[in-house]
């Protein structure tokens, strides 16, 4: 095991970095669509109307009991039957697009649990206070509520971008092509799993490294307004 | 679509004379074993890391800031493979043989996973105690208390009822995440799952029994932790969350 | 849905191809992450056939990589049309799909150090032996050891590479695999003069063009193409191409000479798939 | 201008409030007082529909609170309310905070609301601190500023909820004095406090509740001469000596 | 009892105190005040080690806290303390909160660590809330188990930390009252606190604490007769007027 033999990284960089392309891009995609909706479902939850709190918290305790390895499959198998029903015609959408949909689906019940969070640790009487100023509950929410919880969680936010930036390799179940499944295809085919395996150690840990890093710095810049 | 469906395959003999069904209840008993097991490491390792980082001793915080460092950032598939490939190429050889030859795969597994895990849990622990007000600590020194006691009688008992919802979901979690250890040759349930497909290829079905079960011992363990909550409830005392937010 | 497939593929003007991303040398990705292989090759002959029998030309070709687990229900569902790479003909899978006559005969054996001084089944006795997850080789050891009691100790890789693996770094004492991606993972590793296949065949399988059940014109004009292709020893040429010849990407050399098997299936082709 | 007329609230079965009436006439003080627990956040909320109660009338300016019909967004922008944690949005400057409601809701153009804004912090004393986040001020600067947000709105009365019972002692003047003063103005003012040196000095009624009813509504001199109930006598006897 | 010789504390380069020397003798009573952010807690905290200090050196009961030797939670078990926010442990019983420390500290028997509490919880008029949770009492009662709890111990002096600005104006006194008979029945004493009619009432001195500093140290009478200090004169006037 001595003799490492890396000259398999460096001839397949090309595939690697457009793998590790892919990874980014579903890893915002789900951020930025799982935060809009999560934070739409957390006030859905937290709303006095029974049948919306119900229907979020299905939706939340249903998508985080089941393993996201089982919930892309079924998706991607699903999906093009579903949309082959609404539209009349076989409409296969692929492995790489099928994941940007699940995981925005998927993300969003961790990050409605989140923002749920997030809103209730804002005082009530914050509530109490944009009301007694007149304004109406959407403005409550925009303009008072949800920039204090999207503070208060925005560590919390990130942490779990990064638990999705690294399950992001799952997608190996449908064969898309990740920066993970990259590395294992290579692998299968050139055989080097420990230079390969290695690389991948490093490159994630540099890149969640640093995101945790700036975890941090939020974490200190926040501290100062409270 | 032409699927073939066959829900009375789980009865059919396989080849080695047992049953499909008997294949998922074994895979079923190691995945709840090592899901288990694992837990258990992560919570005593994690337990520790937490406590070691929230006290004033600047070289445990710095020990538990870069394990949570090191065993958050890398994807628990690779540090599997590196528990399982690697790590013994890396000590004395006779050490590596042992490893190799005699260490049941399942250990590396449980400690794998456990030591992945153990950061998460380190990160809530150490949530949970940071939450109490310093007074808490302070009241315990001022009775005399050791730093330790009141770790052991004052701040540990409330961090954990606090965290013990984000607990939860770790503790959901871990069912999922040690499907990945077949990977080091567990037989759990996903390994079982990969193998009958290849066996018989009905893929359909026996995708909706597995994903039924791994939601059914999620479901389980959820259970279990709110019956605890609900146990260790403090009377009189609104732990976070509840009550707030929103009219 | 019998004339399904053909009318389908008129109806879009696409054919799309199922492929694996690293079957070696059967269907993988090549250094532009192009799919290549033996498997492509013939079924690129296929797509031509498909081509002039609907009088298209023009006819767009996708490629769609799958997986082990996913190759069935996407050839259900219809996602892809064709799937070419190194799928068993078994009776099991053809509850769910069809295959074409059989291209290539495995034979599932033992791969292992040089060193090991294992040469058959008999000094495997009270040694661990890997496989990957869908192979269950105690099975196939108990049914070829012919009179003797053999104990194994059964690993699982998951992954060829990671069996592989086990063998080199000492875990295992014999892969037991299809013989060809032993040949590959030895051709491919960093010493390949340090391992050897031996033993005899524990078992073997077909492997047959994957298509949608019960679609008779369509599989006919696959059969009809390779039948073909294999009484023209056009097939011959096209495995010297793959098994006996530097291939890409790394020019390595699989020497893997056309089993008897093999020769006899392109003689009487046959979609017989096995137990 | 505040009628509040036989007005009941239950939380599930505990009854909050009971049977309340009382009136707040134009440019009148009142002062509320009592136990802890009593009701007199609930029913100072009520005024402004920051709690809905399941019987009786607040009629607030000629309108209806309770009706449904009611525009509570406008009717509450003109009563101003005062937290005892002050509510700053801490996320917001101590200008964004005068401004935002005068933008959102009276729909005013930024470089009036700013003005308007700039002039009620001056009045507080803090027009230096315009720029800065509410967790840098103290908590009486805090308060003051609470204050100047919701005179900002041009309100036609004012609540008050326990305004210093959150503040250091030596800050509690700073926040008095802007009340005393908003009083001898004439601002309609209703008060929840324990702060009995302000009621001497500014109240024109002192109302003491207990167990959700309003067991005394008495002018000042009445209220500190000789309370009725006995257990006003004990309470004033109590928050008194010490 | 307690001898603070120059003490001067810093965080970073912020300095908390800055030379500060006092003396408290056996049954004194003590009363600390002084504006928000002076030091008082940090002094207080100072005497029991609960804060480091850089600087000088504090002697209780003859034991040199600041040295490294001294073993912290045989002299802290030694010395009560009460802090502003009762700080009792939220998921134990009373009697759990009264013996835990007896028990794991002073090595009593379960038996007469629950005897011992009773008494004192009896004491304080609170022995029906014994088998309760901290969160189901009101703060008043809170804080008189927190007096309990120290006294459990049984302590050669004790400090207060605002014992009673947490609290609704209405309990104020019943936390008082206790401590006005621990007072007369010869408790040593150092108490932070504004209330300065418990000053008026067992103290024997009052400090005057200003930025860090210690401004005034005088006798009761003299103190509130005519302290010394400018910032002293301004700050009683502001406590003292409302
Ligand atoms: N959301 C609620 N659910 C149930 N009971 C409540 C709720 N809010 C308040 N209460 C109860 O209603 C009663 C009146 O509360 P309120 O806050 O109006 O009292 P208060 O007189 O303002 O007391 P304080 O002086 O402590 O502020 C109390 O007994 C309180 O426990
Ligand atoms: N951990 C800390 N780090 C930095 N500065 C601190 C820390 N703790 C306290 N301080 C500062 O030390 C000073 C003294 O604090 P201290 O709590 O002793 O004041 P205090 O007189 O008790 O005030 P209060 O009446 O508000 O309780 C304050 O300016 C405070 O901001
Ligand atoms: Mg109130
Ligand atoms: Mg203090």
């Amino acid at each position: 095991m001595s003799d490492f033999d890396f000259s398999v990284i460096i001839e397949n960089w090309g595939f690697l970095a457009q793998g590790l392309r892919y990874t980014v891009q579903v890893t915002l995609t789900a951020m930025l669509g799982g935060i809009l909706i999560g934070t739409v479902l957390a006030l859905m939850r937290l709303s006095s109307i029974p049948p919306l709190q119900w229907f979020a918290a299905g939706y939340v305790n249903i998508f985080r009991s089941v393993p996201l390895v089982q919930v892309i499959l079924a998706f991607y198998l699903i999906l093009p039957m579903v949309l082959q029903m609404i539209t009349g015609q076989q409409m296969p959408i692929g492995a790489a697009n099928s994941a940007y949909f699940t995981f925005t689906v998927f993300e969003a019940a961790y990050y409605s649990e989140i923002m749920r969070s997030g809103i209730q640790s804002v005082p009530r009487g914050q509530v109490a206070a944009g009301y007694a100023m007149g304004f109406t509950y959407g403005q409550t929410m925009r303009l008072v509520v949800l920039p204090q919880a999207f503070r208060n969680m925005l560590p919390v936010l990130l942490t779990q971008t990064i638990i999705l930036f690294q399950d992001v390799s799952l997608v190996y179940a449908i064969g898309a092509t990740d920066f993970f499944g990259a590395a294992d295809k290579i692998t299968q085919r050139d055989l080097r799993p420990v230079e390969m395996y290695t690389t991948v150690a490093v490159v994630y840990f540099v890149i969640c490294f640093a995101l945790s890093r700036l975890v941090k710095l939020l974490q200190s810049r926040i501290a100062i307004i409270r | 679509m032409d699927y073939h469906w066959d829900w009375l395959f789980f009865f059919r003999e396989t080849d080695d004379g047992l049953k499909y069904y008997d294949w998922i209840l074994s895979g079923l008993g190691w995945t709840t074993l090592v899901s288990l097991a694992s837990l258990a490491v992560a919570l005593a390792l994690g337990s520790a890391l937490g406590v070691m980082r929230t006290t004033p001793k600047r070289w445990l915080v710095a020990i538990g800031d870069a394990y949570v460092d090191v065993f958050r950032n890398i994807p628990l598939i690779v540090q599997l493979f590196m528990w399982f490939f690697v790590v013994p190429e890396l000590v004395p050889d006779s050490i590596g043989m042992w490893m190799k030859q005699d260490l049941p795969y399942v250990v590396i597994a449980v400690v794998g996973l456990g030591l992945y895990t153990a950061a998460r849990i380190a990160e809530q622990v150490k949530a949970g105690i940071n939450s109490l007000s310093r007074g808490q600590r302070d009241a315990g020194l001022a009775l005399g208390l050791t730093e330790w006691q009141t770790y052991r009688h004052v701040r540990l008992p409330m961090a954990y009822r606090i965290v013990l919802p984000a607990m939860t979901s770790e503790a959901m979690n871990i069912f999922k995440n040690s499907a990945v250890t077949y990977a080091v040759g567990i037989l759990e349930l996903y390994f079982q799952y990969k193998q009958i497909i290849e066996k018989t290829s009905q893929v359909l079905e026996i995708t909706i029994v597995v994903t039924l079960a791994y939601f059914a011992l999620a479901f389980l363990m959820n259970r279990l932790l709110a019956f605890v909550e609900r146990r260790t409830r403090v009377p009189g005392l609104i732990v976070g969350g509840k009550g707030g937010g929103v009219p | 849905q019998s004339s399904g497939t053909l009318q389908k593929i008129k109806d879009t003007g696409t054919i799309t191809v199922g492929h694996r991303e690293s079957s070696v040398p059967f269907s993988y990705l090549d250094a532009n992450q192009k799919p290549v292989g033996y498997a492509m090759d013939l079924c690129a002959k296929v797509v031509d056939a498909v081509k002039t029998e609907l009088k298209m030309p023009n006819l767009q070709v996708k490629y769609q990589p799958v997986t082990s687990q996913n190759r069935i229900p996407l050839m259900q569902n219809g996602t892809i049309d064709l799937e070419c790479g190194s799928t068993t003909n078994s009776v099991a899978r053809q509850q769910q799909v069809g295959f074409s006559v059989a291209y290539f005969i495995t034979s599932v054996r033992m791969g292992v150090r040089k060193d090991s001084g294992i040469n058959d089944i008999g000094d495997l006795d009270g040694k661990p032996v890997v496989t990957t997850t869908g192979t269950t080789s105690d099975q196939l050891i108990k049914e070829n050891e012919k009179g003797r009691t053999i104990n194994v100790k059964n690993i699982y890789g998951k992954d060829h590479a990671d069996s592989f693996l086990m063998v080199e770094s000492g875990r295992a004492a014999a892969f037991v695999m299809d013989d060809i991606l032993l040949a590959g993972l030895i051709a491919s590793s960093k010493n390949p003069s340090a391992f050897e296949i031996v033993g005899p065949s524990l078992r073997d399988e077909p492997y047959g063009v994957m298509v949608r059940k019960d679609d008779a014109p369509f599989k006919a004009i696959v059969d009809k193409t390779l039948v073909g292709l294999m009484k023209s020893s056009e097939a011959e040429k096209l495995y010297d191409k793959w098994f006996m010849k530097p291939i890409p990407p790394r020019n390595v050399n699989l020497n893997f000479p056309m089993s008897p098997a093999l020769k006899a299936a392109f003689e009487n082709p046959t979609d017989k798939g096995v137990e | 201008m505040i009628e509040i007329r036989n007005v009941s609230k239950w939380y599930g079965s505990f009854q909050v409030l009971t049977d309340c009436t009382t009136n707040v006439k134009k440019s009148e003080v009142v002062v509320v007082c009592g136990p802890s627990g009593s009701g007199k956040s609930t029913l100072i909320k009520c005024v402004n529909a920051l709690e809905p109660f399941q019987k009786g009338s607040i009629v607030v300016n000629g309108v209806a609170v309770e009706n449904p019909k009611t525009n509570l967004p406008k009717l509450r922008a003109q009563v101003g309310m005062v937290f005892q944690n002050f509510e700053l949005f801490p996320h917001m400057t101590i200008t964004e905070n005068l401004t935002i409601a005068q933008i959102k809701v009276l729909g005013r153009s930024r470089e009036q609301a700013v003005d308007k804004g700039l002039k009620l912090l001056d009045r507080v004393g803090l027009k230096a601190q315009a720029a800065k986040y509410p967790g840098q001020l103290s908590g009486g600067q805090q308060q003051r500023v609470a204050i100047a947000r919701a005179l900002a709105m041009d309100p036609i009365c004012m609540l008050f909820d326990e305004p210093t019972s959150a503040l250091d002692p030596e800050m509690i003047n700073e926040v008095l004095d802007v009340m005393v003063q908003l009083a001898q103005e004439g601002m309609t003012m209703m008060c929840v406090t324990h702060e009995m040196g302000f009621a001497r000095k500014v109240a024109h009624r002192v109302i003491f509740m207990d167990r959700g009813a309003i067991v005394e509504d008495a002018p000042k001199e009445e209220f500190f001469g000789q309370p009725r109930s006995e257990r006003a006598q004990n309470f004033l006897a109590k928050i008194l000596h010490h």
